[in-house]
């Protein structure tokens, strides 16, 4: 299991461009992905998760990598690499998909935009370095460049349409999964009508000498408030979206994860992505076990590694996302059980403390997704 | 005279089917393959009579043209009620751009999801300025904008079951104001004006009840002054259940410091080809949406604009809307451009132009106050208003000063409007003017008042203005002798 | 024939037996200016005092000739059509605008004579 | 802001001029109640760079017409518009002018509507034609009103091969001047009989040509039989390239004749700002709607052009006027004008028959598709097809494939059932033989 890099020397850790304008927010900042980052502002998790279901939150993810693929045929070529349908993205549109390992297993998930004569991926911050290292070694005369000068950020829930109406009217116009060039505030960004809460909103490529402009420009509007990493796990949590290095890492598949959805028709059949053997299996003949949602009975939240065990008490899988869910008002996990068992509704058993507690397997998400589809 | 006839750079320029060689084009295209047709035997066998010239000829003719009109970009267009100010070259850019220039109205609505987007940010900027809830875009003009306006409260009285019958409007009002009340089906009566050029309310009570369906206002007035007592207006026209139109011709003035909403407007249209600087083009396109309130908003003709699923949408079919008063979705090309203006003034240029406005409009009044006799005492708002008591007993009239303005190198006033005034002189500067030209503006001004006083003036003003491609032209002749097209000498087979 | 009377909207009538004639006084071709265009009633077409009869226009201006009384239209001045200056040229001759037969020789006596009607200018004007 | 010349130094100048302490002296008239402190709750002023970045954003959400397969008509079309059209109406004399009341300083843009009348009226057939209104449906709408005061009739008939949103436009005209219209429903066939509905009290009978469907009838019949009945023949063209090669609707008796002008010289824009043409016969001119030029001479005798018969306009006849229409298209007309003047008798021939011969290349080829029936025998450069599903579902199918297959009628009058797998499609000039084998495979594919 791939873990973020422990780093204790807080010195050493990276900065983003907001990293100042967090601090004079207040954030308490700890490290992640070897970036020292916001966990939560003086509101604290529980109103900043509420806020951004109500209104707007802002989040800074500059820590995530920007990757930008050029050269010929490069949609083409990605395709060795991911199992999504690349050459299907429409201009302007954005797909999810992973980087498969030849055993099937998940390297990173990303999310790849066909900006027409060129792909740009957003990987996650812990495994940016990696994947260019597999990206530049898989797909000779493809430039691969990892985006130094950008920041990323986050606009996210039902208040966001209308901050991007006032100061970016063309992005008003974006369905989920699509981007466009266009100046927020006067700022030239790039806008993705995307994001990680389950809530409709925007993730915004910004110069990174711009960026503090930018997030003291939309922390003005009166939607929107500043949300720490807290309260985006939560968000993701009941959203059931996958953390790499949690839910999904090596061991995990596609498959398995619950991701076939991402994986298109053409590629099922013609494969020719790593691991294409085995997840073209697992889709013909189901996995082993399969990635679900766990609702605890009681009040007590099962966390990461919790073990499961089945009504008769054999173990069968772990939690490996946990924690109270601030909009279901309950505790709520996500694991991998065996097949047989993932069926909503079958009764579970969840060991916090020493002892097994009642749970139920339920269909994810435990917050329905309030995308802006067309 | 020249043996030409042309006068160095201005150049006489004879009719295009004067030029006429038959067989001549200025356009080529690919040779049609020919093969029978499928008109039904209903192709035209004779010549429709157009005239044939190469491109060369084409561009010169109408370059020449050009060159006999006056224009903003040439010179002060001090036209009251016309607002004409600068065009920035900057919106004609974005209204061609691939991708807006070139969008078909009946495209599916996911490949013009931009086009609407930018409706939808026009009618922001446009309710924002005038603190009402909604707009109608559709409207191609100011008349147009009214007729929409009048027809929208006509279909929420009747949706009410209130079939009201008599439309108020002031002396002072334009001219499109009574004509759509008329076309709208209803009585115009006319409110007199107070001796302060403003709206007499005791005659407006007088005229108030249950029947009136509507008071037409336009605030600042005709008289370039702000009717002070508007609110109350406003209330009583609403206490007996009756709508304010309000006319937005004169909206420069107070655009980003004044909200009509805040001043009890039920419905308004805004020029965006005044105000907003779309070009006026020799008369025209212009571009009239109409704010409206609460109470009227559901009334608006189609299409609307939505809000759905987080994105604007474009409606083009619903009971409630009382119809539809042109083929598709309104004037797009002036959207964009009145956009592109807005966006580059933003909320505070947007001020600075109303004030600018106004003060270049009292620094000319106050200027010429000695030279010309202001029909008001001041301050004005965005245009000041002379009457011609300073002409009396020279026999030179308001209509001379504005021919010899022409000889000093601006495009006369508006004059004898509002009819209110005896021999009207409306002065409208707008922001765009700097104060060197206002002063010489003013300086021209000023000598054309004190030759009016000299003797045999009335002679010389008459027979103004001289300097220009034309000299007066005999407007009675036109009307009794109507010649309203182009015939050929010979009648051939072209003609009827 | 009877001497001309005359109405508070500037229009003369002359009585012929039951058959008025009726025009535009010097006064208001004078207020109009040049005349450009006559619109006259149809023949046979029955008009009621006030109601509008005719319309006269200069480049500027347009306005109604109101019925100075109620009757049948027996006659127009076509010539208008061609030269509508006629009416500038000569209001109270050749520039007439309509015969009518009254319907009721009453009406007359609400009509100005020619000492009342300047009356009328002087103090109105 | 770079469109403000006033300096800080010259408004303190000017105050004193004037005698006043402060701008806000200037707004004491206005209540305090209604001033506004502060400026509206919009982004601030922004320069010509940030500005374009986000119009091309705009541009860059849409679909535009230029270099995909386009079938779209309806009132709208995709035609070459020659390069100096756009260059000699950006001339600033001609775009930042305004209406010529003042006819000494604005001869150029009369004897332009001079010369665009002219033309109009040769087009059209006809005798008059009017400086613009603002585009075919208004045209159409303001030409009823003018045949009931021509007629004295208060009853409209539109053929069921009228335009739906022109349909919809008279109607709402109408209903707010009270007059009758008896609109027949929709005739994809072109069987109707509008003769038939004929009575004493019809002002006017409204016919397009070539029809919505695009049929492409003969008007004299017609014409003769309203005129019998006392009421006037109104024809309307939604695509005026169609007179280059059609007979005129006024050698085919037509009283009035309204008209999109957008085809020749005026971008598609989505729909707007387009040209509303207006001709009509010599003895209607004093009840025609919308600014007249004409000829007459200046003091020394030289020929020159005035705004005339305004005493029918707003301006002077307030309430009374024949329409309140005041500005108008006039840089369209002059688009329109200089378009046609490159073109000329030849060149608009020529033009109007490249339309028709791309029209039934397109016809010939989709009638050989499976699942596509062309309904009309006759068209000008638009058709009818009658698909096996319905029509907004193939349309927008192929729309993903980059293709605008042309319009389904169901957009224009979804009340409609029957006409729902009716899909309209156009070519012109413009439209490839590629095009036109992009739309017959992709729409295959859609049918199958």
């Amino acid at each position: 299991m791939t873990e973020s890099p422990r780093v204790t020397d807080v010195e050493s850790l990276l900065r983003t461009p907001l990293h100042d304008l967090h601090v004079s927010l207040g954030a308490r900042m700890v490290p992640f992905a070897g970036y020292s980052m916001p966990v939560q502002y003086p509101t604290g998790i529980l109103a900043e998760h509420r806020h951004t279901r109500t209104a707007a939150g802002l989040f800074d993810v500059a820590h995530m990598g920007q990757v930008t693929l050029r050269g010929p045929d490069v949609h083409r070529r990605l395709e060795t690499l991911v199992p999504a349908d690349v050459q299907g993205i429409a201009p302007g549109a954005v797909r999810y998909s992973q980087l498969t390992d030849e055993q099937g297993g998940i390297l990173d998930d990303l999310m790849i935009s066909n900006a027409g004569d060129h792909v740009v991926a957003v990987v996650n911050a812990s495994r940016k370095h990696a994947d260019v290292a597999h990206m530049k070694a898989g797909l000779p005369g493809i430039a691969v460049e990892l985006a130094e000068d950008r920041a990323l950020l986050a606009l996210q829930g039902p208040g966001s349409a209308a901050v991007m109406a006032r100061l970016a009217p063309p992005a008003a116009a974006l369905a989920f999964m699509t981007f466009t060039a266009c100046p927020v505030a006067g700022i030239p960004c790039g806008v993705s009508r995307s994001g990680y809460t389950g809530e409709d909103g925007f993730e915004i490529s910004v110069p990174a000498d711009r960026a503090v402009a930018l997030a003291e420009r939309l922390l003005a509007e009166p939607e929107v408030r500043p949300i720490g990493l807290g309260a985006r796990d939560s968000l993701r949590l009941e959203a059931g979206l996958c953390l790499y290095g949690h839910d999904i890492d090596t061991t995990t598949t596609p498959v398995e994860a619950g991701l076939a959805w991402s994986i298109q028709a053409r590629r099922r059949r013609e494969g020719g992505f790593p691991g294409a053997a085995v997840i073209q299996r697992q889709l013909a003949e189901g996995p082993p076990r399969r990635r679900v949602g766990l609702r605890p009975e009681g009040s007590a939240p099962a966390r990461e590694g919790t073990e499961i065990l089945d009504a008769a008490g054999n173990a069968i899988g772990r939690v490996t996302s946990g924690g109270f869910g601030p909009t279901v008002s309950a505790p709520v996990a996500m694991g991998y059980v065996a097949a047989a068992a993932a069926a909503p509704g079958t009764p579970v058993q969840l060991v916090v403390r020493g002892q097994a507690r009642p749970a139920r397997v339920v269909a994810l998400p435990f917050v329905p997704h309030r995308y802006k589809r067309s | 005279m020249t043996a030409t006839g042309h006068r160095g750079l201005d150049h006489e320029e004879p009719l295009l089917f004067e030029q006429d060689e038959p067989g001549r084009t200025g356009v080529d295209l690919p040779a049609p393959k020919g093969g029978q047709d499928r008109l039904g035997g209903r192709a035209r066998t004779r010549p429709l009579g157009l005239p044939g010239l190469a491109e060369p000829q084409v561009v010169r003719h109408f370059t020449r043209l050009s060159q006999r009109n006056y224009a903003i970009d040439a010179g002060m267009y001090p036209l009251g009620s016309c607002t004409m100010k600068h065009n920035p070259r900057l919106n004609e850019r974005v209204a061609r751009l691939p991708g807006l220039g070139d969008l078909h109205p009946l495209q599916p609505a996911k490949t013009v999801r931009g086009a609407v987007a930018l409706m939808h940010t026009l009618a922001h900027w446009l309710t924002t300025l005038c603190g009402m809830p909604a707009v109608a875009l559709s409207p191609a003009a100011g008349a147009h904008g009214e007729l929409c306006g009048l027809m929208t409260i006509r279909a929420a009285l009747e949706a009410r079951g209130d079939a009201r019958k008599r439309v108020l409007v002031p002396e002072s009002a334009h001219g499109t104001n009574p004509a759509t009340a008329a076309q709208c089906g209803y009585a115009i009566e006319s409110i007199p004006a107070t001796a302060r050029g403003r709206v007499d309310l005791a005659a407006l009570k007088a005229k108030l009840d249950g029947s009136v369906a509507a008071l037409m206002l336009t605030n600042p007035n005709t008289c370039g002054l702000f009717e002070d007592e508007v609110q109350e207006a406003a209330r009583l026209v609403h206490q007996v259940g009756g709508f304010f139109y309000g006319d937005g011709a004169n909206f420069n003035a107070i655009v980003g410091r004044v909200r009509p909403g805040d001043l009890g407007v039920d419905a308004m249209h805004i020029n965006l080809h005044k105000t907003f600087s779309t070009p006026h083009g020799g008369g025209g396109p212009g571009s009239g949406p109409v704010v409206l309130s609460e109470a009227l908003a559901p009334f608006a003709p189609l299409p609307h604009i939505v809000v759905r699923d987080g994105r604007p949408r474009l409606v083009e079919h619903d009971g409630k809307a009382f119809g539809r008063i042109r083929a598709f979705h309104g004037q797009m090309g002036m959207f964009i451009r009145a956009l592109a203006y807005m966006m580059s003034h933003g909320a505070d240029g947007l001020r600075q132009v109303a004030e600018d406005s106004v003060l270049n409009a009292n620094y000319v009044m106050a200027a010429l106050k000695d030279d010309f006799t202001p029909a008001f005492p001041g301050p004005c708002m965005h245009e000041c208003l002379f009457d011609d008591r300073s002409l009396k007993d020279t026999g030179v009239t308001t209509l001379d000063i504005a021919k010899a303005l022409i000889d000093e190198g601006f495009h006369p006033m508006t004059i004898y409007f509002p009819l209110v005034v005896h021999g009207a002189l409306l002065v409208e500067p707008t922001e765009t003017e700097s104060k060197a030209t206002l002063d010489e503006f003013i300086g021209a001004m000023k000598a054309l008042a004190r030759r009016a006083h000299e003797e045999g003036a009335a002679e010389r003003f008459h027979a103004a203005p001289t300097l220009a491609p034309r000299r007066r032209l005999d407007e009675t002749t036109a009307a009794r002798k109507p010649v309203l097209r182009w015939r050929p000498a010979t009648p051939s087979a072209a003609a009827e | 024939m009877t001497e001309r009377r005359y109405t508070r909207e500037h229009e003369w009538i002359t009585v012929d037996g039951d058959v008025a004639t009726v025009g535009i006084t010097d006064f208001a071709q004078e207020q109009l200016g040049d005349v450009v265009y006559v619109e006259l009633p149809a023949v046979g077409r029955k008009v009621t005092r006030g109601g509008e009869a005719a319309v006269v226009e200069s480049v500027k201006a347009a306005s109604e000739v109101y019925a100075p009384l109620s009757g049948e239209v027996v006659a127009v001045n076509e010539a208008l059509a061609q030269e509508p200056a006629t009416v500038n040229a000569d209001p109270f001759g050749k520039g007439w605008f309509l015969k009518m037969k009254l319907a009721d020789r009453g009406e007359l006596d609400g009509l100005m004579d020619e000492k009342a009607y300047r009356a009328f200018l002087a103090e109105s004007h | 802001m770079r469109y403000l010349p006033l300096t800080q130094e010259d408004r303190r100048a000017m105050l004193a001029t004037i005698g006043v302490a402060s701008i806000d002296d200037l707004f004491v008239d206005v209540p305090p109640s209604a001033r506004l402190a502060a400026p509206v709750d919009l982004p601030l002023h922004q320069g010509e760079i940030e500005v374009e970045r986000t119009f091309r954003a705009f541009a860059a959400q849409n679909l535009g017409t230029t270099g995909v397969p386009c079938f779209l008509g309806a009132g709208a079309y995709r035609h070459h518009v020659p390069a100096s059209v756009d260059a000699l109406i950006q001339r600033g004399e001609f775009l930042t002018s305004y209406t010529p009341y003042q006819p000494e300083v604005s001869q150029g843009t009369l004897q332009a509507l001079f010369e665009f009348q002219t033309m109009v009226a040769m087009m059209t057939g006809m005798e008059v034609a009017n400086a613009s209104m603002y585009d075919g449906a208004s045209a159409t709408a303001e030409a009823v009103l003018m045949a009931n005061r021509v007629t004295r009739r208060t009853r409209a008939v539109l053929s069921g091969g009228l335009h739906p949103h022109y349909r919809d436009t008279v109607v709402t005209y109408a209903r707010y001047s009270d007059f009758r219209i008896e609109a027949l429903p929709l005739d994809p066939e072109g069987r109707e009989d509008l003769a038939a509905r004929l009575d004493g009290d019809t002002s006017c009978l409204v016919v397009q040509y070539p029809g919505f469907f695009g049929h492409v009838r003969d008007l004299a019949p017609l014409a003769q039989k309203a005129h019998a009945a006392g009421a006037l023949l109104v024809v309307v063209v939604t695509e005026a390239v169609a007179l280059g090669l059609l007979e005129t609707p006024g050698a085919m008796g037509a009283d009035i004749v309204v008209a999109e002008g957008q085809s020749l010289g005026i971008p598609l824009s989505f729909g707007g700002p387009y040209l509303g043409l207006f001709a009509t016969r010599d003895r209607y001119v004093r009840q025609m709607p919308g600014r007249i030029c004409g000829e007459t001479t200046d003091a020394e005798g030289r020929r020159g052009w005035v705004l005339t018969l305004s005493t029918r306009e707003q301006h002077i006849r307030r309430e009374k006027a024949t329409s309140n229409i005041c500005t108008n298209s006039g840089l369209c007309a002059l688009a329109f004008t200089i378009h046609l003047a490159l073109l000329g008798e030849a060149g608009f021939e020529r033009l109007a028959r490249l339309n028709h011969e791309a029209a039934i290349r397109l016809a010939d080829r989709l009638a050989s598709v499976k699942g596509v029936e062309v309904v009309n025998d006759t068209f000008f450069n638009e058709l009818t097809l009658r698909l096996a599903r319905p029509a907004a579902l193939a349309v927008d199918a192929l729309a993903d494939a980059r293709i605008l297959a042309g319009v389904p009628v169901s957009r224009l009058a979804p009340e409609d059932k029957a006409s729902e797998n009716l899909l309209l499609v156009a070519a012109t000039e413009l439209t490839t033989d590629q095009e036109i084998e992009a739309l017959a495979t992709a729409l295959g594919g859609v049918l199958s």
